[in-house]
Order: C-alpha cells, then structure tokens, then sequence
C-alpha cells in the first residue's frame, strides 16, 4: 500500500479542485492507501463545518469530513487559517487539523507519491 | 515511470516537458481534456471531467479513466504536477 | 525520509499570491526535520518573476533563510523568456538560464515536484 | 434605471464556478426592480461551454427562469470555436454564433460589460 | 460626482484584486464620488474582521472597513457567505452588509460605470 | 468613448475586441501590464502595477498613471471589463 499526500491550495466552490481532491482521495482510501493532505492556501476553507448550501446535497466541506472518517489525515497550514479569518479553524470539522509547514514537510518525508490540487 | 497530470492553465508548459521524458504518461485532468494530448505513447483522460465537459470526441486518443485507474496510475508512477 | 523536491514557478506575479507563499513554503521543507533538497524553477509566466526590476522585498527574507540553509539554485527556463521577449540582461543575478531540455531533466532528477 | 448588459463568459467551464454563477447573476439582475436587459456571450476559454454535450444540469434552472422572464441571446464567439477545433455541427442548439466584428459591437451597444 | 459600483469575486491573500479593488474605490472616495461594491463568491472572504497576518500591517478586511468609514456601501451575497461557511457573516465588520443579487442589481441601476474585480 | 480594463488571462480576447472599437481606450492593470498594449491610440498603464513587476520599459508605449488617474478614466468613459 501507497501513502499519498496531497497539497490543496484552493478553496471550495471557487474551483473544482476541491472535488477533484475528494474524489482521488477517496478511490485510494477504498483502495486501502494511507491519505493525508495539506490544505495551503485557500485550501484551508476546505475544514470549515458551518458550509450551507441548498442547492447541493452535501457540501464540500462533508466530503472532507468523510476521507478523515475513513482514516485520512488533514493538516491545515495555521498561518493562512488565521491570516483569512478563520479563528485558528474553531468552526473546522473535529477531525481536521491546524498545524504547520513543518507537518507539510514530514508528510511528503513519508510520502510515496505527492499530488498537488 | 513519470506520470504527468495535466490541467489549465499549465498544459502547455507540461505537455512541452513531458515530450522530453520518454518514459512519460500523460493523464488529461479537469480543464486539462481541452488540451491537446496527442503524440504521446500513454495519454488518459480523467472519465468524470471528460463527460462533463461533453468532450469523449475530443480526447479520443487517450484511455478514458475513473478516479480507481487514477489511483493505481498515481501509486505506479512518480507524479509530475502541471495542475 | 530527505527528499528532493523541485518547485516550479508556474504563475506571474504578482497577480497571484504564490510567487512569495511557494518561498515560504521552500523554507519550510528544507527546515524540518527531514532536510529536503529543494531547487527552484521558474517557467511559462513565473519567469516574469526572474525580472531584475520585479519587487522582491516580500520574499527577500525566505531567500535569505533558503541561502543560510544550503546553497539553492533558482532557474529559469530560457524558451519562456524567448516567448515573452526577455533578456538574458533583464534579469536578476540570482536566477540562472536553463534550457527546457536541462529543465525536464530536473523534473526527472527529483523526487517530488509541485506545481506553483 | 434600466440598463442593457452584457455578461461575457470567457472561463474555461467547469474548472471554476462562474459558468453558472454568472447565469445565477444573470437572473437576479433581470428579475430586480429595473428589469435589466441581458444578453450572454461566449468566448475565449468559455466558448467550451456551448458544446453540445457538456453538462448544462446545473444551470438549467437558470436558463429556464430566464427564458420565463424575457426573450434573451447566447451568442458564441466564431474566432474563439475555431480556434479551439469546435465545428459548429458540435454546438448545442440555444447558442448563436457570431463574429468577433459582431461581438464588438455587442460591446458597444450594452451600457453594462461583465467579465464571467 | 459620478457613481461607481464594484463587483468583487475574489478573496484575500489569494490574488491581489481585493487590493486593487481597495485603491481604486479608496481613490474614487476621496475625489467624492460614491462607492459601492457587490462582494459576489470568494469576494465576501473580504468582509472578516478576523484577519490576523503578522507579516502585514494592515490585513485585506481593514482596507475594506476603511473604505465603510469613508462612505462606500458595502454588499456580501449571502448565499456565497453561507455557502463557503461565514455564518450569515457575523464575523464581518459591522458596516459591512449582507443581502443578496438585488442589491446588486439595484447598484447597477444606479450607477454611471461597473467595474469588475 | 469606451475604457477597456485588460488584465490576465482575458488580455488577448480584450485586446482583440478593442482593436475593433475606434474609440477605444486601454488599461493594463495588474497582470495584463505583461501584454501588449501596442498599436492602440490611447494606452494606460496602472503605475503600481508597473513598478512592482519591474516592466517599465516594457510599456514605454503607455502612458502610466496612478489610481487617481484611472478614477478620472474610468468616470470619464464607459468601462469594458477584461480582468
């Protein structure tokens, strides 16, 4: 089995990258592949719990959610959570993380492959 | 074995590098399966954004793939990242 | 594990924020525990970046810290400043030519390489 | 005031949301108060959303609600499909195409431009 | 004096359209024209009054609560602020309001240029 | 009399449409102060833009002007939104 990281760097709606993360994650998660992902950038408003939008059945921010129920690892870079207002992530799903570079860094130490959304 | 993932807007820049590695795969993704991905040996087109954008005909060289073939492609491969 | 990462430069500045947050994150890498290797190459609008007049103060530190760290090379890629009518005299010390030939052989002499 | 807009969709769909955001916008702004006129053009990158087969599901909605409200033009720039390989035999049937000479002039005669 | 509205789709740090929507509205303030901007997707990011960045003086959402004190009018579209998680935006600064595309269709109505951002 | 606002990437589709416009008159703001803004009777360029990407020489064709400036331009004239 692979351990795959991924580095997100855009948030969601704006962009499709945010599904097109979830999906890959996913498929390797059902795979039994070991996931984790840095959410830089923008791609820290991925861990927000509060998104609510009518017209879609689940938001994006639910199929984050989902991938760390099924044992993916999220770190979101703290500078940018905090730099866009996001109260060292105190609205994030329980299982999403605020951390730092140097997570980022020891991830892709112990990466296999690092895919970049 | 190099996989490189291709979108918009760094098709271009990516398609050019990836003519200089023999041993590329090229995998069209998101916006990426407007591009022109001819001329390679292993060109895939991700199934889910091919169908959304209603361009099967477009990308017919390339095998169209689900996020599963994705997968076993990302773990097989070292990937290149034009996204 | 000490990987080798390459970092290309992918987007102008400064329309973007990833010019200066890509260096931030080169820090990074190579500060943890595991010392990455990184290099750095600029191509397709990224080498605008390469200007010797472009402002730079906002990543002066992150090279410092970068060059304090280890010696680090920052390319650019001559095929991109030929599309957009750059000179080699346009450019700042800090940035050495490559060919695309000698760039898609970075890409295959790294472990990792991000797009940013 | 009424006012005669043009909304431009010149992003690749679906990469980013503005493909149907910009048709919510559309909505709102003929439904207000000032019953603004809107005629929708694409072009560049955007042009790939009028194919026949691309996934208009999410849009629908709009496309209808405008259509209740006022008789309104899709048009699609003919220098942007031939530049992209798309015959118009690939176009779905709601978007007229137009030249870029006709495009300008679409430019010239709204009081309001948007950039989608 | 003429009247300026602004529509905003981008959001902080990420590209730098909230800044130069802030000089361009800033500038038109101070020769006295009226100012008002329809934050529309990402663009309602900049209503935050929690914005904390060490590494700057000023974060974006300050400018924009500058440009409230000097008189613009400033819109979030509510459905974008919920969508991406902001909580009917009770993290914004106070001037600055949420509602939805009527008001902007209302800002064009009454306004001799539109600028996008 | 029409005020053309060209940034990246719509640059080339702006500038095309304003070569069809006699009256018009052209920004390069923000990234779009990269393009070519040649063979235009009135070209502006936004100063902070310049400067901070270091291309003044690559807009000596351009007037450049302050954000002071582009308010009067933009009041002036119709805007046509290109960024």
């Amino acid at each position: 089995m692979a351990n795959i990281n991924f580095l997100l760097t855009e948030g969601p709606f704006q962009t499709e990258k945010w599904n097109t993360a979830a999906k890959i994650a996913g498929a390797a998660l059902k795979k039994g592949h070991k996931v984790n992902f840095f959410c830089y950038l923008d791609g820290i408003y991925n861990g927000l719990s509060t998104q609510e939008f009518a017209d879609w059945e689940k938001v994006p921010g639910d199929y984050f959610n989902e991938l760390v129920e099924n044992g993916a690892e999220i770190v979101c870079c703290g500078i940018c959570v905090n730099a866009r207002g996001q109260q060292s992530g105190k609205f994030f799903y329980e299982g999403i993380k605020v951390g730092g570079i140097p997570d980022w860094a020891a991830f892709v130490g112990g990466a296999d492959r690092v895919v970049t959304l | 074995m190099a996989l490189y993932l291709i979108g918009l807007p760094f098709a271009k820049t990516g398609l050019e590098l990836a003519k200089r590695d023999s041993d590329a795969k090229v995998v069209l993704i998101e916006d990426g399966v407007y591009a022109d991905g001819s001329g390679f040996g292993e060109v895939y087109a991700v199934k889910e954004d091919v169908e959304k954008r209603g361009v099967a005909s477009r990308v017919a060289g390339a095998k169209v793939i689900d996020y599963d073939e994705l997968v076993d492609l990302i773990v097989d491969n070292k990937v290149v990242n034009f996204l | 594990m000490e990987k080798k990462i390459l970092f290309m430069f992918l987007r102008a500045p400064f329309g973007a924020i990833y010019y200066t947050e890509g260096l931030r994150a080169v820090v990074g890498m190579m500060s943890g525990l595991d010392e990455h290797k990184v290099t750095c190459v600029y191509a397709g609008d990224g080498a605008y970046y390469c200007l010797k007049d472009s402002d730079k103060s906002e990543s002066a530190g992150y090279v410092k810290t970068i060059a304090d760290i280890s010696e680090t090379h920052y390319y650019v890629e001559k095929e991109s400043l030929d599309e957009r009518g750059i000179q080699e005299g346009d450019l700042d010390g800090m940035f050495e030519v490559i060919s695309r030939d000698d760039f898609a052989k970075l890409i295959s002499d790294n472990d990792v390489v991000y797009d940013f």
